[in-house]
């Protein structure tokens, strides 16, 4: 028993113990370089992999969905795509219009992928896997995150086309209004966890009572903050049914119109990695980071239940996109303000009462009662004033 | 409540996901060139020319009436009338198209040049592998790539080609029934004059 | 006395960039666009994203069909019909088969007649049933209700296909008739088609009707009033969307629609939910036709046997028939000289005309409602342009 | 509705208006109203707003080319011929002057009858193409008023909006008038034979042509 736990925990920790054995050959001063560059290369080479099956998962999803095959061409299952895809756009001529500005044109792509992976500095893939433990790394995050509302400026404004611009409009008010949600989504756990490190909220959340985790998303206040977080993520993201800054059905591909071939699949790869950013931040703050769901499922690397979540919430994401149509850019700027804002500020009262009462089925009540209520009478009150309604039609004979 | 109907929508989903993997009526798609639909008898893509018996000039229904070409919508068909006749599968001498081509860059499937042939020539094909690199020539085709055998028309429409069939036959009957008819009545005829005028000399000899 | 609405004079996209007006952003939407349906272009006026000025631009596949028709016999014609519209090219042939009866006086048989109003509404449905989708498509919902449609499009593709020998280019139609009868088995395979076809809409409707998303997008969204529509001559389901009781199944009593009992739909809101609702409705009233026509369908001959099919020349006159084609009132007019190609001939396009009112219903919108009130005219390019 | 009782009533109504009824010798019954161009927007109001009327609804509007055409009709001319009175015929040609026409069908939403077919002609095809837009009082030929000025050139007074529609700003000709004449300016889609090689040819000059035959020709 105690060798199976023993090989357990060596699975658990490969890749920081490759990495210390890599470290030996290294002379001593040039160590923290190296292990900086040990721990960054993994995360740059296994993001974009996972952003290569994203969009494989995506496709074949999107496709079963809609009762379609999806790729099924390059290579077995069309599992080749992502590959095909990526030669395609690396091939491709890259076009800028006549009249963009040159410089900020091409920089804003990079801006963007750069501001995506430096997310993932403070996100702890595994037990003792995380780049940088920033005791303000929740913090760091939602800073470095808002560089890619600066990308994506730059990309609609440099272009001079009228969609871009459009694009980029609509970009920032979006991304902006729904940075406040996700921030006040995510404060209720640092209120909980008394900690702004990521490495620290997770290991509060590695515990168990019995066989069920200690995770924030099983409490009142953490599934509320987690749905309004996700909802956040998804507009922070440009996912669909918040996908409007990018709306191709009606302005084309906004703020990245006029981005051709391998520029073009940088801003595809920016969105998806912070997607994932905000996946993992998720997973991070709510859903007990790289721990396991159950107390008997602990063996198991603690990098795989990351990616596991992170896959789980991908094709949660995933699914939404293949049903719901878009929003209206007013009823989006409505939906942050009218909804999110106050309901996460409401969820903060709730945790701060969950904080307060001692355990037991009370709190449950209160705290539960404290989600709902609010969440009823603001959503008939939204349904009231817009008046919309499932209607009855009458006929002529 | 808001996100009821929202639910609702992601539950439908949800099942056309899974109903994908175990419903063949809800995946309908069938993959192009392994697999076929099976080929649908009224189906149509351009028209071919039909022959009767082996070779395919001296079969050749087409006796370069140029109906066709008149009552063609968007004129696709192009017709020479040959300066001689050639005898047709009944063996009467008949005109036969000297150039056939139909332009099927041109051509929009359109059936009319079958309804208004009244020899039963021009019939629809069900080939549409017609994809080729030569956008003009390739796309031109002469009397030779037009013309197609009759069993192969049998093949492709049964239905229809039995129809045709039955109804040449019944002309072919009546014409042989008339030609016998004519012929008898020419023998009657010439065996009377025979009788009346025996000491004529042969006809066509110059006086 | 209701007076009519005089739509706005016409501005040119240069002329807008004067002084004072640097608020304003001019956009052209179109001709190449993921939304418009084909190539159609709006020029817009926009301040910030609402809509200030919108003037539609057409011509973009013209091709002069009616002027080619002049040189063509009346039978030439025919297949072109089928591109006029080409998502429903029975109706087409219908429509023009109907106006050439009228001018030429030509009675069609009973079973025709049946197979008319079973090809006529089948292609109802899935014209409706894209169009739906082509909406939510335009809305951004990733082609999830699109595909369905065509799932089921296909099985109605295919019964044409068996029938009529084509998918889409049908050309079916006969002056006095149909060209071609059911092949064996064609009867059992579309009532298979159409008694799955409400599981179909019951599938549609969980996943549209309620959702909250479509209903906010929609609703309030492109309003048409009803004296709006009469006036602008909106027809088909547009038209009863804004409470216009005019379908003309009913109201010309032309082909053998009277022995079908089958109820109208009517929006009393005109918006683009109730347009989208109409022809949701309408679907299901064409399946219970297609369920009485094809009990109903009796033996006979499919044509006319009078008529021949060359040298075909109508005496002199006019005439002008029109039937409910899927996208409102599509009328044929037609102008005989005695000759064999028609003097005249004229296509009333409901597509075109439904695109009157576009500036109206955009005008105060977003650039996001201009795609969904788009979509929810229902055009098809084909037959916007001729 | 009876096409008289039409007629007397809207005469009625406007006073002055020179209406025609236009018999159609089809048996599709169509028969339609010809007015002058003076008082059609009178007309037009009272066809629509008229209580036992209210033909509301505009469904079509379109033009006719009527280019100028000689009518040769044989007379029975009495001649002397050597002092007697004969009976002999006699070809006259009478030149009929073209006019451009435009045909309104219209329809009652509200009593459900029609169509109602309401003409006018211009003066002749040149100068006299002007004839009043009933837009103002039925917006559905807004469009199809515009179309008619694009494809037949006729002029409507009092359009709100009147561009061309189908053909773009710079062109100058009226494509479905009968006269119209293909301009020699697009590029012809290389084909087999008939007028389209033979215009394709001369549009390229003689060697293009040639090769065009030989390649297509043979």
């Amino acid at each position: 028993m105690t060798h199976l736990a023993l090989l357990a925990q060596q699975l658990d920790q490969i890749f920081v113990l490759a990495k210390h054995w890599l470290l030996g050959f290294v002379p001593a001063g040039a160590q923290p370089l190296f292990s900086a560059v040990l721990s960054v290369v993994p995360v740059i080479l296994a993001f974009p992999l996972l952003f290569a099956i994203t969009t494989w998962i995506e496709r074949k999803g999107l496709g079963r969905m809609q009762n379609r095959y999806g790729p099924n061409r390059v290579g077995p299952f069309g599992l080749l795509q992502p590959l095909a895809d990526g030669v395609k756009s690396l091939t491709k001529e890259d076009i800028v219009p006549l009249t963009a500005d040159h410089a900020v044109h091409f920089l804003a792509p990079i801006l963007l992928v750069s501001a995506a992976f430096m997310d993932y500095a403070v996100l702890p893939i595994g037990r003792n896997m995380v780049i940088a433990n920033l005791n303000a790394g929740v913090l760091f995050f939602f800073a470095v995150g808002s560089l890619m509302e600066l990308a994506v400026f730059m990309a609609g404004w440099s272009s001079r086309s009228k969609y871009s611009l459009l694009g980029a409009m609509r970009a920032i008010a979006q991304m902006i209004s729904y940075e406040v949600p996700l921030v006040l989504a995510s404060i209720v756990v640092i209120m909980q966890a008394g900690s702004l490190s990521t490495v620290a909220i997770v290991n509060m959340q590695a515990a168990y009572t019995g066989i069920w985790p200690h995770w924030f998303v099983f409490t009142p206040w953490g599934f509320a903050g987690f749905v309004l977080f996700m909802v956040a993520a998804t507009a922070e993201s440009n996912r669909s049914p918040f996908d409007l800054p990018e709306g191709e059905s009606e302005i084309i591909a906004g703020y990245y119109t006029e981005y051709s071939g391998f520029k073009f699949a940088l801003f595809f790869m920016g969105e998806y990695i912070g997607m994932f950013a905000t996946g993992g931040m998720a997973i991070t703050l709510f859903l007990g980071g790289w721990s396991a769901p159950f107390a008997f499922l602990t063996w198991i690397p603690s990098y795989f239940w990351f990616f596991a979540k992170l896959l789980t919430l991908i094709a949660v994401f995933i699914w939404v996109r293949g049903t719901l149509p878009r929003l209206r850019m007013d009823q989006l700027m409505n939906l942050a303000w009218e909804f999110m804002l106050p309901m996460t500020l409401l969820n903060l009262l709730t945790a701060g009462a969950w904080h307060f009462m001692s355990a037991g089925l009370l709190r449950w009540f209160v705290c539960s009662t404290m989600v709902v209520v609010p969440y009823i009478l603001l959503s008939r009150g939204l349904k009231q004033r817009k008046k919309f309604q499932i209607r009855t039609y009458h006929f002529s004979e | 409540m808001v996100g009821e109907g929202i639910l609702k929508g992601m539950a439908e989903t949800a099942r056309n996901f899974f109903g994908s993997y175990v419903s063949k009526d809800r995946l309908t798609t069938v993959q192009y060139p392994e697999q076929r639909d099976a080929q649908i008898e009224a189906a149509r893509s351009f028209p071919f020319l039909v022959y009767d018996g082996a070779d395919w000039h001296d079969g050749m229904r087409c006796v370069a009436c140029q109906i066709c070409e008149k009552e063609c919508p968007p004129k696709c068909i192009f017709i020479e009338k040959s300066k001689d006749k050639k005898p047709d599968a009944n063996g009467k001498p008949q005109f036969y198209p000297a150039t056939f081509n139909i332009d099927i860059s041109v051509c929009m499937s359109c059936q009319i040049c079958v309804e208004v042939c009244p020899f039963d020539a021009i019939m629809m094909d069900v080939d549409t592998d017609l994809s080729t690199d030569d956008r003009f020539g390739g796309l031109l085709l002469d009397k030779q790539r037009l013309s197609k055998s009759n069993e192969y028309f049998n093949a492709i429409h049964p239905t229809e080609a039995a129809a045709v069939d039955a109804r040449l036959a019944v002309e072919r009957a009546r014409q042989e029934a008339k030609a016998k008819a004519a012929a008898e009545a020419k023998a009657a005829a010439d065996a009377k004059l025979t009788a009346a005028t025996p000491a004529q000399p042969a006809s066509g000899e110059p006086r | 006395m209701s007076t009519a609405i005089v739509p706005t004079a016409h501005f040119d996209l240069e002329p807008m960039s004067e002084p004072g007006k640097e608020q304003l952003l001019e956009l052209a939407m179109g001709p190449q666009h993921p939304s418009t349906h084909g190539v159609f272009r709006m020029n817009v006026v926009l301040y910030g994203e609402q809509v200030v000025r919108l003037k539609p631009v057409f011509g973009y596949l013209h091709r002069n069909h009616e002027k080619i028709a002049e040189s063509e016999t009346y039978l030439g014609s025919m297949p072109y019909t089928d591109r006029l519209d080409y998502m429903c090219s029975i109706t087409n042939n219908w429509a023009y088969a109907l106006a050439v009866e009228k001018l030429a006086g030509i009675e069609v048989p009973e079973r025709a007649e049946y197979l008319r109003v079973i090809t006529g509404e089948l292609t109802r449905l899935q014209n409706h049933a894209c169009l739906i989708g082509f909406l939510m498509q335009d809305m951004g919902s990733s082609g999830t209700p699109l595909m369905y449609a065509f799932r089921e499009r296909e099985k109605i593709l295919d019964l044409f296909e068996s029938l009529t020998g084509a998918r889409m280019m049908c050309n079916y139609m006969r002056f006095g008739g149909c060209r071609a009868d059911l092949p064996a088995g064609w009867l059992d395979q579309a009532r298979k088609v159409v008694a799955d076809f409400p599981r179909f809409l019951d599938e549609y409707e969980q996943l549209l009707v309620s959702n909250e998303i479509l209903m906010d997008r929609t609703q309030e969204v492109g309003v048409l009033s009803r004296e709006l529509a009469v006036s602008a001559g909106i027809s088909g389901p547009m038209a009863r969307a804004s409470g216009v009781d005019y379908d003309i199944r009913k109201v010309d009593h032309y082909s053998i629609y009277d022995r079908f009992t089958f109820r109208v739909p009517l929006g009393s809101h005109g918006d683009v939910y109730d347009r989208f609702m109409v022809r949701l409705l309408e679907m299901r009233e064409s399946v219970s036709i297609l369920e009485q026509a094809m009990r109903d369908i009796p033996a006979g001959p499919i044509v006319d046997p009078r008529m021949k099919v060359r040298g075909f020349r109508p005496k002199p006159g006019e005439a002008y028939g029109r039937i409910e084609s899927p996208k409102g009132e599509l009328g044929f007019y037609l102008v005989s000289d005695g000759s064999p190609n028609p003097y005249r001939y004229r296509v009333r396009p409901p597509s075109l005309i439904n695109l009157t009112v576009l500036e109206d219903l955009c005008v105060g919108r977003n650039v996001g409602d201009i795609v969904a009130i788009l979509g929810s005219i229902d055009i098809v390019l084909g037959e916007v342009d001729r | 509705m009876n096409l008289e009782a039409i007629k007397s009533e809207v005469e009625a109504n406007v006073p002055g208006c020179r209406l025609e009824m236009v018999a159609n010798p089809s048996p599709s019954d169509q028969h339609s109203l010809r007015s002058d161009a003076e008082h059609a927007v009178a007309v037009a109001i009272v066809l629509r707003d008229a209580a036992n009327l209210r033909f509301d609804f505009c469904s079509n509007v379109t033009g006719i080319d009527w280019p100028s055409r000689e009518v040769s009709e044989k007379v029975k001319v009495k001649k002397l011929v050597d002092g007697v009175e004969q009976e002999a015929d006699e070809i006259r040609k009478t030149v009929v002057p073209g006019c451009l026409e435009v045909v309104y069908h219209l329809f009652s939403v509200e009593k459900k009858h029609g169509p109602l077919v309401l003409r006018m002609r211009t003066q002749d095809r040149d100068a006299g193409v002007h004839l009043p837009s009933l837009t103002p009082v039925w917006r559905s030929a807004e469009l199809q008023e515009r179309e008619v000025f694009d494809l037949f050139g006729v002029v409507f007074d009092g359009h709100p909006d009147l561009r061309r529609l189908l053909m773009w700003p710079g062109f100058v000709d009226h494509p479905m008038r009968r006269d119209y004449v293909d301009p020699d300016d697009y590029e012809y889609e290389p084909t087999a034979h008939d007028e389209v090689l033979r215009r394709a040819q001369q549009h390229r000059g003689d060697a293009g042509g040639k090769q065009l035959s030989e390649a297509e020709g043979g």
